[in-house]
């Protein structure tokens, strides 16, 4: 039991601090405005320095380019990018880790270190308009014919489709099969014939969301497939073993420092706006109600911090989840929805106020998080779901009609 | 005591839910949000031909003057529809001026009745209290002219509003004024807002702005009472509306979850998908139970502050509730603009904020149970002193 | 829409409110404090007093000895009492309603009259240790020899069993049957021999509970039946058919004055504490968080009360429930833990101080709820299962595994 | 950082479970419930031979000097059997001396790890807040002896401790001041409180009762400083226990519902009953988290006021609901004396309002997020000039 983070980990954080002091311009943040992904000319310049900083990849293997350290290092690094609003860092999200785990060495070989330097990138493709909770519902097909595969079918909420080199893609490739057999996990290049990607504009981004809001993303899309070739090479594991392979990837969408922040970072911006100068926030300030309901929703954000210092350490021992990884995904962005809502009858009607609007607060940040909180409660496994693998995988609880 | 609708009411709130149902698609609200004045004027002249504006107001103007509540009945399916018509400023400045008005302003009924002339109000200021305290808009007199400066808040449509009822402060000491002003007076200066609901909210800058005095409404001494009844109905029909569109929210809920499938069966056959949706229904019944009393005791002539209070305090919370469950039982679907489910949340989120915030309410529901004396019981009458003497001022 | 009562309902509440001032001596008082149920000396000749002013079974049929008046003029007179502590009127819970839905001519005429004139009343015999919130799990048994039923099983939470003249038993009466089939409703004198009816003690009531306690039964029982013997004229409504002849009855424990009371007074209790005079109550009155959270509630207990009033003017129309009674069920029990539990942190460490102890508020009242809210949660269908109930019943949603 | 349990954390909290799951039954607990001092004699006997008195306390009395962490696991061990022994006090004020004491009060500690010297403090008065500032109990000094005259109120076993540690305030204008007395002094009267928790509970009136000046604890200008100390190890160990008992009434909320059947199969296999005990463990976790922290960082001396505050504002909150939840899954048995249930539901309640209730927290932490210089950051450190003068100071 150690609350406390390690001199070597302090020692980190500070120099990724004096680093973002240094190296984040006036230039790179006013591109990042635009383009939250960064990688415009000034971002690049900036990724390249993170790069040669060792700050990316930072718990994968040396051997494939990454740095071999502890999955708290890494934790350390995103925070302090990500609170700055520069998301690119923390590794590609699905794909590589998954490919790190199921992966053949000649597919760790080419996609995991230029996934490390950004050149391949991987949008997850799970959802279908028919099923997203019940990912066991997809109907995605992919036929194998000789060395090929032939997919047909579409996708929902493939969210950085149309900026990615890949698909991480589920597919259905035994066609009799039902639930989770017969599905498998394909590396889709995005650029292959046959596949088309239209965006899906999200309600968040009507005005353009604030770099710092919640659940930021402008855009997500559907991508149609039809009669896609790919060589049977882009099998990830074993063919009709894509749901072992897909789990792997999917829990680290939902801990880690993207996921505490997006849920907290409201907690720290309404102490901080209230302590700003000016008669309203004077007023607000020396509420008792205020205080009281501010104290309520930090104390619940020490617990979503606590929680995710919790899967970090499972992480760092190298151990698996019971439940807590679970949990962490019920509580924080639920935390995140109570502290919007709370915060909005704070505020009062500014609270409605997007960007660009006059006596919009903060460029809008909170009222774009009205718009947006609750997503966190929806995307990568609904909390409900969620509650239901507490339930059995942490208590043992029996599924109905055992 | 019998909370249920009558069959009159059922009928016009039949009436009202199918004609809106078939006009005020989520295409046409769409397109409202698109408008340049955000409104949709087909509609609204429909709304005018059926006689929906004149519902609750004098038949010497054209109006049918049924019981406030069948107004409010029809807020609830407005809501319902989240109908992008100027209703909630008219209705509200109608009803004072039914109420307060001159015999000029009386006389505007006519045009409001057939749909020629929308009120809007103006009330809250910068600071965004909703409360008569926070008002600093200055007036003073100058001759036959009223001079106003200073800003107002939050106020509808009005660019399309052809009136405009401001609350102010005289400079003189004297207390708060209202007038029904012009809203393209010298000197008005509008800046658009916006808002998470896509609708027509302004800030307004008033300088040296000069008003006809025959344009005051009321006498001074009745202008906090006539202001506290105007913000009193516009609290109670932005919550009648809230209720209608998380009764839509939970409708389109439950729908969904009966033919969505997952795990091999209806989400709706989830039992925490069942649970959600009963907290849900329950949080709205309560907020329109509420809401109800609060409008049937304004038709009524008797104290309501505190009920709207109530009404508008809890539907801030449970109304939100409905529609961010509502979202969250249609998964990724709540969160893209190009889905219709969307359009109900950002109307609640931005509702839930407008003509009073939970706290605000609350400390009126507080000062009324604490601060006067005697014992309290639920059912009860429990106004306010201050409410008690401005009802009697107002029926007098 | 009318939220006003009539005049005549008005007149009535401030008859019996006179009548209440009249004749509730501090001799009855004293009464009551030790007996609730109002059956001692004093308590017979105020009992009379009532039956005499027609205040008892105002909305029962005349041929029967009601009132045949309106369920609101009932619920205006049980209020009334209720509020003063007197639990004995309303007319007899489970028993009567149901016989006059179900029962023959004779049951009707025998039971009734002697019901409303309190010289019967039944103890509700359904919960068993094996089954509570769901009924079609009861195993009792009573099997038909020539003209008699022989009953073997065990009943719990039968509460007034050891105050009651009859149990209204539910016994399965049919051994092969399962689940809803196969059950009956037995009306079985108490001591009738082979009854056994052994006292259990409730947590709420070390030291004794205050009168006006939400949930202020001292004990409850647990009844054995070992070969009791009753004749076949005990059933009520034909054999088999006991689950629907029981659903009647029970609603009218899960909605109305009783239900509404329990679950509201604290809100007024504790509005009524803070207007005390005293350091405390004066510091506490003007907090804003306190006035927030008190506001809070009481508008919840408003919407109690509204709700109680739905289900009173469907009641009054001769509508039978979709949803209503079921929410208030779900809503008006939670209120109440919820108001208690704020309570007890508006009030601190004394809202731990039973009824006795030095310091102690109100005579414990509020620390005895603390003890026994949550009760009104489970009993009479829990609120889960009402939930459930609200979501088939009143929103058409599916069971699962259609 | 690394927030789970070391192997060494771990054995010691197991071998703490073990033992209390053998000797701290139900039965043990209901007999300490009737028992006149309200303990079981035999348990802390018990609870000394093995040592758990001397964890935390230094070797040289007897002591195995771990860290408080440790301890705070033991507390929550017993929190989790509702152990009826007057563990809370002897520790706190054994905490209070070990760092604090003058050596005739250090030497106390051996009888204290012995389990021959029960330990209890006095903080609260009848107004019932838990702060320094609600303080009357009033001290003068008489010569050789101090003489104090006052009210205290909600002191645990004193019928059975040897030395009761008090907090005064000095009537000569100096501020607070400590003293270590002997509870059967004369001018001490106890009268015994009845409580949810059924345990030994009392107020105690002083009337010029005379303490020799010797056993004041600490110099004057440190009164407060250790007074505060020994609030939040009051506070945090509390915590603990709730945490523990509220883990235990989930346990047993999560066994029972798999072996109790209802519509054909268990309970827990119903959505609705597993969210809960979902619900349940997630809150409990974070009490957990939380007050692993607070006491962690004591033990470490760093600040910790407001992770205590935290902790105990998040556990009466959570920690109860757990509690409540599992009376409901339990469904009668939780409200019926007889079954074993009731056991934890009946503490933790009480718990729930000792040592400082939620808004007396929560106020403490706005003020450290509100009432100082600069921006705010969760896991930054957060403590309250006041808190980190005072960590100096002892520290010193």
């Amino acid at each position: 039991m150690d609350f406390e983070f390690t001199p070597h980990q302090k020692q980190l954080r500070s120099e990724v601090q004096a680093f973002i002091a240094d190296h984040m311009t006036a230039a790179l943040k006013a591109e990042l405005k635009d383009d939250a992904r960064g990688s415009g000319p000034e971002g690049e310049v900036f990724f390249a320095k993170i790069m040669a900083r060792g700050w990316t990849a930072v718990s994968w293997p040396k051997e494939y380019g990454g740095q071999g350290g502890s999955p708290m290092d890494q934790f350390i690094i995103e925070e302090e990018f990500q609170r700055v609003g520069y998301k690119r860092i923390g590794g590609g999200g699905t794909g590589a880790p998954a490919i790190l785990a199921s992966g053949t060495e000649e597919q760790k070989r080419h996609f995991v270190p230029a996934t490390i330097k950004g050149e391949i990138s991987f949008s997850q493709g799970y959802s279908e308009p028919g099923c997203g909770t019940d990912l066991a519902g997809i109907q995605c097909r992919a036929i194998r014919t000789g060395d090929t595969y032939v997919i047909n079918g579409q996708k929902i909420y493939t969210t950085s489709a149309h900026a990615c080199t890949h698909i991480f893609l589920m597919v259905r490739t035994d066609p009799q099969s039902k639930r989770q057999a017969g599905l498998s996990i394909l590396l889709v290049p995005i650029d292959t014939p046959g596949i088309t990607v239209r965006p899906l504009w999200t309600i968040q981004n009507e005005p353009r969301a604030p770099t710092l809001t919640t659940y930021g993303e402008p855009r997500t899309n559907e991508v149609f497939l039809d009669n896609v070739v790919v060589p049977v090479s882009c099998l990830l594991g074993q063919e009709g073993d894509g749901w072992a392979v897909a789990r792997r990837g999917l829990n680290l969408d939902r801990v880690g420092a993207w996921r505490y922040l997006i849920s907290v970072m409201r907690d720290e911006d309404i102490v901080n706006w209230l302590k700003e100068d000016g008669d309203r926030n004077a007023t607000l300030r020396a509420d008792p109600r205020v205080r009281d309901k501010v104290a309520e929703l930090w104390i619940e954000g020490q617990v979503a911090r606590l929680m995710t210092m919790r899967s970090m350490s499972i992480s760092q021992r190298g151990e698996a989840f019971s439940y807590e990884g679970a949990a962490e995904k019920v509580w924080a962005p639920e935390h995140g929805v109570r502290a919007t809502e709370a915060i909005s009858q704070i505020l009062g009607p500014s609270a409605q106020l997007l960007n660009g609007s006059p006596d919009a607060l903060d460029d809008g940040l909170f009222a774009h998080n009205l718009l947006g909180a609750f997503q966190s409660t929806v995307n990568h496994g609904s909390v409900q779901v969620m509650r239901d693998q507490v339930a059995r995988n942490g208590l043992g609880m029996p599924r109905a009609g055992r | 005591m019998d909370v249920l609708l009558t069959d009159d009411e059922r009928a016009v709130q039949q009436a009202a839910a199918e004609f809106l149902a078939t006009e005020a698609t989520p295409v046409l609200v769409r397109q409202a949000e698109r408008a340049p004045d955000r409104m949709s004027h087909e509609l609204w002249a429909k709304v005018a031909e059926l006689g929906w504006l004149g519902i609750s107001l004098p038949e010497q103007y054209g109006g049918q003057n049924l019981p406030l509540s069948y107004l409010g009945l029809v807020f609830e399916e407005l809501g319902r529809r989240t109908a992008p018509v100027p209703m909630l400023g008219t209705m509200v400045v109608a009803q004072i001026l039914a109420r307060h008005g001159s015999p000029a302003q009386l006389a505007l009924l006519e045009q409001v009745i057939k749909g020629d002339l929308i009120l809007t109000y103006a009330v809250q200021e910068p600071d965004t209290r909703w409360s008569l305290d926070a008002v600093e808009l200055a007036g003073r007199m100058d001759g036959e002219h009223l001079v106003l400066s200073g800003q107002k808040a939050f106020v509808d449509n009005i660019h399309t509003a052809g009136k405009c009822l401001v609350v102010f402060r005289m400079s003189d000491g004297s207390g708060l004024g209202l007038a029904l002003i012009e809203p393209t007076l010298p000197g008005i200066d509008a800046t658009d807002l916006i808002t998470t609901a896509a609708d027509a909210e302004a800030m307004l800058r008033f300088t040296d702005v000069r008003v006809p005095a025959a344009d005051r409404v009321g006498t001074p001494g009745q202008a906090r009472a006539i202001a506290l009844e105007m913000m009193d109905l516009a609290a109670a029909f932005t919550t009648a509306m809230m209720v209608g569109a998380a009764g839509e929210a939970t409708h389109r809920a439950v729908e969904y979850a009966k033919q969505r499938n997952a795990f091999g069966q209806p989400i709706g056959s989830f039992q925490a998908i069942q649970h959600m949706a009963a907290d849900m229904t329950i949080g709205v019944d309560g907020a329109q139970l509420l809401v109800r009393e609060a409008i049937s005791r304004m038709g009524l002539g008797l104290p309501a502050r505190v009920e709207v209070a109530q009404a508008k305090a809890f539907a801030n919370e449970k109304c939100l509730m409905a529609v961010r469950m509502s979202q969250q039982i249609h998964g990724g679907i709540g969160f893209i603009a190009e889905f219709d489910q969307q359009l109900w949340y950002r109307r609640v989120a931005a509702w839930s904020l407008r003509c009073g915030t939970t706290p605000e309410h609350r400390a009126l529901v507080a000062e009324s149970l604490l601060d006067r004396q005697g014992p309290v019981r639920l059912g009860y009458d429990q106004s306010l002193q201050d409410d008690a003497m401005r009802a009697a001022r107002v029926r007098s």
